[in-house]
């Protein structure tokens, strides 16, 4: 059901834990729908110095947490903001349908960091124009 | 991973060596069609025969009055609608309840964009339905009572035989879904006041694809799949004969050796139960203490989600289930938790671990060994987790 | 009684070893319920995969056009009970034949209590439809066509092709059921115009119990059996797994050897039709010529009555069928042999032997020695023979 | 399916043929049904020194004439007369339920063959009082 990928990211988590004093914290989900992503950012000269998450949910919430935060470690900012739920796909090596939204969790709990960093530091970012994430990402394919 | 412990017995059971010995034959030698007269087909008949009445002991019927399906979602489907359609002048409405398999459900819902008319009981925080619900929900218009004998997910068993007797005093006819129950507590459909009842036999150790249904003689029913006249001209096709001597001889299993099954669960549930209860915090026991199937442990372990949970016992070689939407590819939990009361953010975090025969005591020490380690894995990941113990900084 | 001669492929089939062998694991070791994450559920799973796939090939479909059922007669009730009820809002009136199986026609007569309409096609007397009869039959409200492919009984094949064009440019949907086809027909159903199919696996050397439905991409149908998520979510129960792995081997097995197999059977077929001509009276072919199943022969024995035949032929080892009433606890003989204009006493003597796999040259001179002596005997004891011997003097 | 005793007199039936010039011959049933008995009698001195049948149906109906045959030679006609198909029915060991109409063709067959005789000999009998042979006997169990 799950790539090699997604499995070892879920055995073997990066960057799993909390940042205290964070420059950055972005939450998504709920506990209702059953995942919550928790991230925490490091920002230096708008350089993502370090990262860590925690989440509440399915294995693929998890993998694509944690392959979220590889992949924006040392980025910068804007670099960070510009990756897309499919990248993250693809870096897992794909993920079945109905867990698409485990990605579109991980796309926006990176965004939410940035965005409350950006509070906190009177940055507005172009690439957040418009964005509002809404609780409920659950698109599930039906017949 | 090399250990390999399944307690996921309520999902399916492995073909005992037994049942499948005496169906092998079935297959390649005595292949004939049980409806023909040839020699051929008399060696294919009378295998029905026995099984029949194997089946038919096992639940007090008689022999005439159990019919053949695919399994207990045909049985489910034949039953609910062919009583429905078939009794449909007296009346449009049927009770069930909210803990029901989808195979009853989803039947129900059926039913009623065809003018039927369905109250879902509710059910306590142990899942049992309440008596004066049921008689409060009977109207003039009630034919059918459909209630589990048992549940999938919890284990908690209903008071049958107060139904049954509700339903005879109503003059109303009583289904119940009793694939769970089978072989896990004793049924006599005589004693309980049941007229219909669904069993499949790949949840006592016989083949997948073959169930039956049992129908009290007399009881008006349509016919579900329509065609040739096996099955006393009420459900067509070629008959599945080694399905059926493969259940056949399951039942007759279970129904001999029943006293000591049902003991050699209750220890090890209790054994496991205890066990997950001193090792783990934040933990929550779903279903009845007493009215429970002897092999079902259900629990609620907070802060963490169902899947993720499976995953990782899955990779020590632990195979268990769990009512998270996210098994399911839909987005609420359980139906059966939820209608236990449990919020959404709880109810995402359930483990069913169901035992059966072939359940050691070492299976239980190893879940007990590994269980905590990932409990406790997954909760350091979990953004819940943090704010409680924050809470108790 | 020593030597058997089974000469009712058409009834059923036996099991094929490889087929056998590829289903055995799936009983005692890979037992899992395929719905399940856990790795016993994967390896459940994959193999289901493999046999939609196989099974697809087998008719030209894609395996996501392919959903298991408990067998032709399952697929039959689905298929048209599904569509009609689905389709309802667009006509009622459906359109199939006078010789489908009972699977078909029963399924038909229930939906006419239940405001369909259905017209039934007269054959000719060799079995066939005519086109013009279905084009005339059809009209704004008819929303399904349902023909057999090729019958069971004498084996006449209908102009599968047309009737799916005609159907495809009057905008039905168009079924059939074709248990008796595959494997001795060459089967795509884009080619044909199919927009629904039934077949069986125990028709081609699969296990009993198991079948599927073709359902062409788009076309609106109701779920028959309601429940779980199996099936995409169409057909609810727990997978019969050892059945499906079986149904996929034996479908892949018969598309392999397709041109051999027809072939076999055409060669024993002529001989032994060529035989029984050749060596008794009073006989007639019931079916067409050209347009027949490879391995169908179907007889008339005038003056003798078709169980007393069979129950002979058993005697002496060999199983055939027959279209008698006697054999169906009925009081007509066969609705087959009746739709092709043949008197009822004639109809009463009809004798099919259906040729296999297995079926040697030797069976059949066994069957051509002991045939006419027991044609011979049975005549011998008749007051109708005596007439026309009368007659004769 | 069938008992020892049908197979048997199915596969040896005894007094199968014709009587030339018989002093009695009944005929019931018809091919439509799918089932013809024909009986031959020799009478003297109300005596039935001999019987034949013929019959054209199913292997119960041929045993069924066989045995029936058998329990009336040598037997007077009134003696014949009192056969009912229950008789007929347990010489036979049984008969399915679906073929029970066999025996009861049996039994009108031989009384349609002494109503014959009495016919050509000025004999009325009692027993035969409002007996009036059906072409139709099938009472097939129905569900
Ligand atoms: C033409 C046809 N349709 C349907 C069926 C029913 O198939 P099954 O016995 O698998 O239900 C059969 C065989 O019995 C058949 O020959
Ligand atoms: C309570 C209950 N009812 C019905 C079913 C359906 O049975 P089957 O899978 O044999 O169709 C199940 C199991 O899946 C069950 O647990």
């Amino acid at each position: 059901m799950y790539t090699e990928k997604v499995m070892d990211h879920f055995m073997n988590p990066r960057n799993v834990g909390e940042i205290e004093n964070a420059a950055g914290v972005g939450q998504v989900g709920n506990a209702k729908c059953g995942d919550i992503m928790k991230i925490y950012l490091d920002v230096e000269d708008e350089i993502i110095k370090d990262v860590k998450f925690k989440t509440f949910g399915c294995g693929s919430a998890i993998a694509s947490s944690s392959v979220a935060t590889e992949m924006i470690k040392g980025k910068t900012v804007h670099e960070a903001l510009a990756i897309t739920n499919k990248a993250v796909v693809e870096a897992l090596g794909g993920l079945p349908p109905v867990k698409i939204h485990c990605s579109v969790l991980a796309e926006e709990a990176i965004k939410t960091a940035i965005l409350d960093y950006g509070k906190k530091n009177n940055i507005t970012f172009k690439e957040l124009e418009g964005f509002n994430p809404t609780e409920d990402h659950h698109d599930h394919e039906e017949e | 991973m090399n250990k390999r412990v399944y307690l996921d017995y309520a999902a399916t059971t492995p073909v005992k060596e037994e049942v499948f010995e005496e169906m092998k034959p079935y297959f390649t030698e005595k292949f004939g069609n049980p409806s023909s007269i040839y020699s051929y087909g008399r060696e294919a008949k009378q295998p029905i025969d026995v099984a029949r009445t194997r089946i038919a002991n096992a639940v007090g019927a008689k022999p005439e009055e159990i019919y053949f399906t695919a399994g207990g979602s045909e049985s489910d489907n034949w039953a609910i609608k062919g009583i429905a359609f078939a009794n449909k002048n007296k009346g449009n409405h049927i009770i069930t309840t909210k803990i029901e398999h989808h195979a009853v459900l989803h039947t129900c819902e059926y039913l009623e964009k065809y003018g039927f008319e369905v109250t879902y009981l509710e059910v306590d925080e142990f899942g049992r339905i309440h008596l004066e619900d049921l008689e409060k929900a009977i109207t003039d218009k009630t034919i059918l009572i459909s209630i589990m004998f048992a549940n999938n997910e919890i284990g908690t068993i209903q008071p049958i035989k107060e139904i049954g007797q509700i339903a005879r005093e109503n003059k109303i006819y009583f289904h119940t879904d009793a694939v769970q129950a089978l072989g896990n507590v004793k049924i006599d459909v005589d004693d309980l006041n049941i007229d219909s009842m669904s069993i499949s036999s790949h949840k006592i150790y016989g083949p997948k694809g073959i169930g039956a249904m049992y129908l009290r003689k007399g009881v008006k029913i349509h016919s579900f799949v329509h065609g040739g006249a096996q099955e006393r001209k009420r459900r067509a096709g070629t008959e599945n004969v080694p399905g059926i001597v493969g259940f056949g001889k399951a039942a007759q299993l279970i129904t001999e050796n029943m006293d000591e099954h049902i003991n050699h669960m209750m220890c090890l549930k209790d054994k496991l139960i205890n066990g997950i209860i001193e090792r783990i915090d934040f933990v929550k026991l779903n279903g009845h203490s007493e009215y429970r199937l002897p092999g079902n442990v259900n629990f609620i372990f907070e802060f963490i989600e169902g899947e993720s949970l499976l995953l990782s016992l899955d990779l020590v070689g632990i195979a268990g289930s769990s009512g998270s939407a996210c098994t399911s590819g839909s987005l609420d939990p359980s139906h059966v938790l939820m209608a236990l009361g449990l919020p959404h953010e709880i109810a995402h975090g359930s483990l069913r671990l169901t035992i059966g025969s072939f359940t050691t005591e070492e299976d239980i020490d190893y879940v007990l060994e590994e269980l905590p380690k990932i409990v406790q894995r997954l909760r350091d990941m979990s953004p819940l987790y943090e704010e409680v113990k924050g809470g108790q900084k």
